[in-house]
């Protein structure tokens, strides 16, 4: 990845941006987030399969934000989060400078968002094949066996919000799990509190969430919770005809046609 | 011990719905007395957290109704919302919440026989299934005394 | 009271573990869900696991639950009524298999919940809790347990530390309290007398990494460091950290209330939170996570010690562990001792 | 601390004789902040009314519930009392024991139960309600009318006759419309432009009247009452002030061979240019795009020859910024190029034409001066076919819906032809013959009886030529579809009507919503037929569906009322039912983090952005604003908002939890 360095190293130079936002070598083995602000700190980017944070979840922090122009390295999940964001006006081209990586690990530059949307919207989102097979094993169960799964699954969280701190699209300042009048969402992690927490998760990301799996992969104890945001888009698909991250804004909720199904309203 | 009576809590628009119980009252058209209607001014307005608030103070069903699509009252609230029902159910059905036990409808202004038989049947319905002790297990009120992970 | 260093046979755990719950004792012991170890009521010994570093989650769950209610409460126009927290809720429990490190927080967390006025609730659960604890005989590059005044033998806050002797060896007992005393006399054919007393050998290798008591002498001129921001934009304000950290005290009390019935209930609560210290005026005193970082920091290093006399870290690790986005406390606290100033 | 004050009414029997008001009163008594709880025979009578205000003056009640007929019913004249009595009428309830309770269950306690637990719910909700004052919105006296047909011109002159003043705009040179091009008009066959020109003259002298000839709307902003538009007028090359309409210029322009718009093609037209005798006003414009000026940059005759030197060949587009308070959209309709029909070769037989050009070849004013002569060799047809449903009621050709006027014309066109060409033959293809309306069926009668105009109950499957001849291929379904080949001399088909070109754009220009097939769509089908879905914004004639002369006029007439009615008052006095975002001090400003989802999902463009910036003027954020004046309350952003920062007052998330909660919880 040495162009990337390359490139990283010429953006900061010239001063097209003011920070990097990309990986960097991690303890144990992990990669992390790297915040390159000095041409010299390029030097320490890297890209591999094991950079799988999605690091849209930057570009709304304010502390990363006041360094100015922002040069993000962005792959294709995060390119789709940025177009999400932009479509509900949190980023926009002043703001953020895409480079890109392909799948093939090749890195590519976009002149702006409408390049970068138009770029995305050539893959489909696609759940992976373990996490469909999990989702097929469910709709077989019967209702209180999946009640029973998700009060079992659920019952280790205890509200950390490493989920909601991960997502690039939980970027509300005050998330209605804190909005206490009234009070929703119970606070306690008790089942209750933990079953309407995620309830309102994925009813929240309902044609917002673009797959990334950073929710889960953030999760300290493994709590398959991108299950429900997988599900969400599985049926969106069905119903809806499925959704990418668009500048149009042609949001999935917050539309409709007349012809919605409605053969459960009578 | 007595018959189960279930409680039904029942959210509707203004100008439809509550104006269609309305006219099942003028028509003195009986009807079970198991459910409670909460006026909203359109099933836009209704919150989808005021379902589960609902299970969780103890209902065993909720009725959701408001106009027929193209009659309502605010062009395209009714759209919306059902829009958002279609992908809340799935997401219910998904966690395990027994969606039987909610019933959406469109009853309009005119239709105070319809409502009548939407409360019956599902009234009937509900008794059928029984108390939703699922949820209110859950719901643990009081809060019981601890919660280890 | 002098140690009482006995034999347990590796054979013998099990037999112990009966007896235990014959005497109606809840045996919070390591199970894993999801490849994520936490402790749980254990009902037969199979269910415990032991092949590992550290568990996801401090046992500080058992005396200091996530969700606990601390009282019920009943509305009417005369007043209000309440009933207080029954203490006859609390079991009489055993926690088996937790780290030294652990053991030690138990010390910590309770000097916390005791500064001033004494949480009856906390030190109740407390009391009714014998804690067994075993030797680390591995540690991974997250532990640093030596670096704050612990070891993988250290029996503070135990009241039984075993040692297993070797790979698949037996156990060194060592009852520490008067507690220990008591649960080891349920089952005192499994104790037995024992010349080999030496345990040092079996136990993990824990580099010292950094000298806590410097660091808490740097920090306080430190406050005003450009090294928190530098340290903590990646981090994203979760509270992964502090729920599975063993001192870590924060809690929030929630009214759950329906009608004229209601609860009050107490529950974890982190300072990495941005809604934190937000006051209703809509000032923030920590507005950005540089502050919040600095502030979990200072807390653990230089408030407690100053205050408390005691450090609120015990080099567990679980935090860099279970962080999304490696924030490594170890790895700050050694950048934090390398800068000069 | 709340005191709030529970009214049970009997209503006579009406819910005593089933629900045991004192003891539901004796319970709401005992509930928390209740501090008065009576039952009485009739609330809504006089001294039920007064207990309710003497107990607001005694006890200082901060809420008011009155569990007692439908809030449909009696709201109003309880929040009036209570207003009365000092206490804002916002802030008491209804609870429905009567149609929701009494009289749908038998007597006993389960219903008695169920009437203490609404009232209990009303209770829970009003200690949460909070004083609200009607919203007040200025109004500008002043409507825009858009376009110069008879719709507009109606709508125009009704609204200046009720005393406003009316911006009218037209996009072509005269007003008139398509009404100004017909013949007659059914069913009683007076001339058209015999009713129409002293319309468009009062129109042209009206003193509230601002006529605005080839102009159109450029763009629109703000809301009902105070609505900012931009016009733009297209040059003319004219200076109308000094020209006089003498028509020197229009006699000598050397270009003459422009097919005229106004007679359809049929006729011709010079450069500069009146689009017909009548016009309103009547004075030409220069038509760039044939002027010999403009593609050759010398001609200039018709500058030479103005005596009051009125020509402007510099002239540039102008636009005009007018400040309206409401907007009626009279744009009409057009007809569909017959070119979609290969199967009856329109264009390529001269003989095959629209209806309208028929009105044309129809019109005493017309290119023959009223005589029925075919286009191609001007011969009296001798054998003429009418074909309605041309696209119309034809899902196949995308136009399912029924063009409505062409039964009505086609009827009309062969009544003329047989009045003016006499022993000629009139035939008619129809699918049904859709007559209604006053003296219409019989106008058909008519046709059929005295004028012996043939009707055949069929479709044309194809026209071609032969020999001169127009050979019209068709089928008699009354006979068994029996083959019918005609022999005609001309064709004319009744082609559907369509939404104009364009209607798409200067619906979005205006956020009033359009049907599939581009028509703008009234607000409600049934009751609001002249009200579009953006408040302030009305329809009038063609441009909604098609129509014929009585139903454009009297919709017309009925968008001015609308209009009158809102300009009756210098202020615009709402409910106060309507959507709020929160604001919180800084820096945090609101919770709303504006993402802006709430503006696609109102229906009424409600939501607007608003920047909250320092003193130096930059922006410290951006959140969601709603606009009182667009906000009908609907609540569909309330509950779309994910960090609930709007909320709808009369309806809020802390009224409608505590009625949850009420419900189903003891007290």
């Amino acid at each position: 990845m040495d162009e990337l360095k390359k490139r990283a190293k010429e953006l900061l130079e010239s001063g097209i941006v003011k920070v990097v936002i990309g990986y960097e070598e991690g303890t144990g083995n992990r990669t992390r987030a790297l915040f390159a602000e000095k041409a010299e700190d390029a030097a320490k980017l890297i890209f591999d399969s094991r950079c799988i944070m999605n690091l849209a979840t930057y570009i709304t922090k304010r502390e990363i934000k006041e360094k100015g122009r922002m040069g993000i390295v962005a792959t294709i999940p995060v390119m789709r989060s940025i177009i999400q964001l932009a479509s509900e006006y949190q980023v926009k081209d002043s703001d953020l400078l895409v480079i890109g990586i392909t799948p093939e690990s090749k890195i590519m530059e976009f002149k702006d968002l409408t390049e970068v949307e138009t770029y995305i919207h050539q893959f489909q989102i696609e759940i992976d094949a373990r996490n469909r097979e999990m989702l097929e094993k469910l709709g077989k169960m019967t209702p209180s066996e999946r009640w029973k799964f998700w009060i079992d699954e659920l019952a280790p969280c205890f509200k950390c919000y490493a989920c909601r701190a991960a997502c690039p699209m939980c970027y509300c300042h005050r998330c209605t799990v804190d909005f206490n009048q009234p009070q929703w969402i119970p606070v306690p992690s008790h089942e209750l509190g933990n079953l309407e927490w995620h309830i309102m998760r994925a009813v929240h990301l309902t044609g917002r969430c673009i797959d990334c799996d950073a929710c889960a992969n953030a999760c300290p104890l493994a709590i398959p919770l991108n299950l429900l945001n997988k599900k969400m888009l599985e049926d969106a698909k069905t119903h809806f005809g499925g959704y990418q991250p668009s500048l149009k804004g042609d949001h999935l909720m917050s539309t409709f046609k007349p012809d919605d199904k409605e053969n459960f309203i009578h | 011990m007595a018959e189960f009576e279930p409680k039904i809590v029942s959210f509707v628009c203004n100008w439809c719905t509550y104006a269609g119980a309305d006219l099942t009252g003028t028509s003195r058209i009986k009807y079970a007395s198991n459910v409670r209607i909460i006026r909203f001014p359109c099933t836009g307005r209704i919150d989808y957290m005021l379902l589960l608030k609902a299970f969780d103070e103890g209902a065993d069903g909720i009725i959701v109704s408001g106009c027929h699509p193209n009659d309502c009252h605010y062009t395209s609230g009714n759209f919306h919302a059902r829009r958002r029902w279609i992908m809340f159910r799935e997401l219910c059905d998904f966690i395990g919440i027994d969606i039987r036990r909610i019933r959406f409808s469109w009853v309009s202004a005119a239709e105070g026989a319809k409502w009548a038989n939407v409360v019956n049947t599902t009234v009937t319905a509900i008794r059928e299934l029984g108390p939703y002790t699922d949820y209110k297990k859950v719901a643990n009120h009081p809060v019981k005394e601890v919660t280890h992970g | 009271m002098n140690i009482d260093k006995r034999l347990v046979r590796k054979d013998s755990l099990e037999k112990l573990f009966d007896i235990l719950k014959q005497n109606s004792k809840t045996i919070f012991a390591p199970v894993s869900k999801n490849g994520k170890i936490s402790f749980k009521a254990a009902d037969n010994f199979s269910a415990i696991v032991t092949d590992f570093v550290q568990t996801t989650q401090s046992s500080k769950d058992l005396a200091f639950p996530r969700t606990e209610k601390i009282l019920d409460f009943s509305k009417s126009k005369e007043g209000i009524s309440v009933k207080p927290f029954d203490y006859h809720s609390i079991p009489e429990m055993v926690i088996w298999g937790i780290r030294p490190c652990d053991a030690m927080g138990i010390g910590e967390l309770g000097a916390i919940f005791n500064w001033d006025t004494r949480d009856e609730i906390y030190d109740s659960r407390l009391s009714h809790t014998t804690v067994f604890a075993f030797s680390c005989n591995k540690a991974d590059e997250s532990c640093f347990c030596t670096s704050v005044g612990g070891n993988p033998g250290n029996t503070e806050g135990s009241d039984i530390l075993f040692t297993q002797m070797g790979d698949n060896g037996d156990y060194l007992a060592e009852i520490l309290t008067e507690k220990g005393t008591a649960v080891a006399a349920l089952a005192t054919d499994l104790f037995l007398k024992t010349e080999n007393q030496e345990k040092e050998k079996y136990l993990a290798d824990v580099p010292v990494k950094f000298d806590h008591k410097a660091i808490s002498v740097k920090l306080e001129k430190f406050f005003g460091s450009e090294k928190w921001v530098e340290q903590s934009l990646r981090c994203i304000g979760c509270g992964a950290c502090a729920y599975v950290c063993p001192t870590c005290a924060c809690f929030d009390i929630q009214d759950e209330s329906h009608g004229k019935n209601g609860s009050r209930v107490r529950c974890w609560d982190s300072c990495g939170f941005s809604l934190f210290t937000l006051h209703t005026s809509g000032h923030n005193p920590r507005e950005v996570q540089s502050q919040r970082w600095r502030q979990r920091i200072m807390h653990k290093f230089s408030y407690m010690p100053e205050r408390l006399s005691v450090y609120g870290c015990t080099g567990c690790g679980r935090c860099s562990r279970a962080c999304p986005v490696d924030m490594n406390i170890l790895e700050h606290l050694i950048s934090i001792k390398e800068v000069s100033i | 601390m709340s005191k709030i004050g529970v009214f049970i009414c009997h209503c006579g029997e009406n819910i005593s004789a089933t629900v045991d008001c004192t003891r539901v009163a004796e319970v709401a008594a005992g509930y928390e902040g209740v501090v008065h709880s009576v039952d009485y025979k009739y609330m809504c009578s006089d001294p039920g009314q007064s207990l309710i205000k003497s107990a607001i003056a005694e006890k200082g009640l901060t809420g008011v519930v009155v569990a007692a007929c439908s809030p449909r019913m009696h709201e109003p004249t309880f929040r009036k009392a209570c207003a009365e009595a000092g206490l804002n009428p916002y802030l008491c309830e209804m609870a429905n024991l009567r149609e929701h309770c009494s009289w749908v269950h038998e007597k006993g306690d389960a219903t008695t139960e169920k009437a203490i637990d609404l009232v209990r719910v009303l209770v829970e909700k009003v200690k949460k309600n909070t004083s609200l004052n009607s919203i007040k919105v200025p109004v500008t006296k002043t409507a825009l009318v858009l376009g110069g047909g008879i719709a507009g011109i109606q709508t125009s002159l009704d609204i200046a006759n009720a005393g406003h003043k009316v911006i009218l705009v037209e996009k072509e040179p005269s007003i008139g419309g398509h009404m100004s091009q017909l013949s007659e008009t059914f069913p009683t066959l007076d001339c058209s432009q015999c009713i129409l020109t002293p319309r468009m003259v009062e129109v042209a002298q009206h003193p509230n009247i601002t006529l605005y000839t080839y102009a159109e709307l450029e763009s629109l902003e703000g809301f009902i009452g105070n609505f900012k538009a931009k016009i733009r007028k297209k040059s003319k090359s004219l200076d109308e002030k000094l020209c006089t309409g003498c028509g020197l210029c229009t006699t000598k322009c050397p270009v003459k061979k422009i097919p005229s718009e106004f007679n359809e093609g049929l006729g011709n037209r010079t450069a500069i240019y009146v689009p017909f005798p009548q016009a309103v006003p009547n004075k030409p414009v220069i038509d760039r795009v044939n002027c010999t000026y403009y593609i050759k940059g010398k001609c200039k005759v018709c500058e030479i020859v103005c005596p009051t030197k009125a020509i402007r060949f510099d002239q540039e587009d102008e636009i005009v910024e007018v400040e309206v308070g409401a907007i009626v959209l009279a744009t009409g309709f057009t007809v569909k190029q017959p070119d979609f029909f290969p199967e009856y070769g329109y264009g390529k037989y001269p003989d095959v034409i629209t209806g309208l050009q028929f009105e044309r070849l129809a019109s005493a004013s017309g290119p023959t001066l009223g005589e029925i002569k075919r286009p191609s060799d001007g011969k009296v047809p001798e054998k003429i076919v009418f074909i309605s449903c041309a696209g119309s009621r034809d899902p196949a050709k995308g136009i399912p819906y029924c063009s409505k006027i062409c039964c009505m014309y086609i009827a009309k066109h062969a009544m003329l032809y047989q009045h003016k060409v006499h022993g000629g033959k009139s035939y008619v293809f129809y699918m049904d013959i859709r007559a209604g309306g006053k003296m219409y069926e019989e106008f058909v009668r008519r046709a059929i009886e005295d004028d012996g105009v043939n009707y055949i109950r069929g479709r044309v499957s194809r026209i071609y030529e032969k020999n001169g001849k127009l050979i019209v291929k068709g089928a008699d379904t009354l006979l068994g579809a029996m083959p019918v080949d005609l022999e005609a001399d001309m064709v004319v088909l009744a082609t559907a009507g369509i939404a104009n070109e364009g209607s798409e754009e200067l619906a979005q220009k205006l956020h009033v919503s359009y049907d599939s097939y581009h028509f703008f769509a009234e607000a409600h089908p049934k009751l609001k037929p002249v009200e579009t879905n953006t408040a302030g914004i009305f329809l009038a004639g063609a441009c909604q569906a098609p129509r014929d002369i009585p139903e454009s006029v009297a919709m017309a007439s009925g968008a001015a009322v609308k209009v009158a009615g809102l300009f009756s008052q210098d202020e615009l006095t709402r409910e106060p039912l309507i959507a709020v975002v929160n604001r919180q001090p800084a820096p945090v400003y609101s919770s709303c983090v504006g993402c802006f989802l709430c503006v696609s999902a109102c229906p009424y463009q409600a939501i607007e952005k608003e920047e909250i910036k320092d003193r130096s003027g930059n922006v410290l954020k951006t959140l969601a604003k709603v606009n009182p004046g667009l906000c009908q309350g609907c609540g569909t952003c309330v509950a779309f908002c994910r960090t609930k920062s709007i909320d709808i007052q009369g309806y809020t998330h802390e009224q409608v939890y505590s009625e949850v909660m009420a419900l189903l919880n003891e007290y």
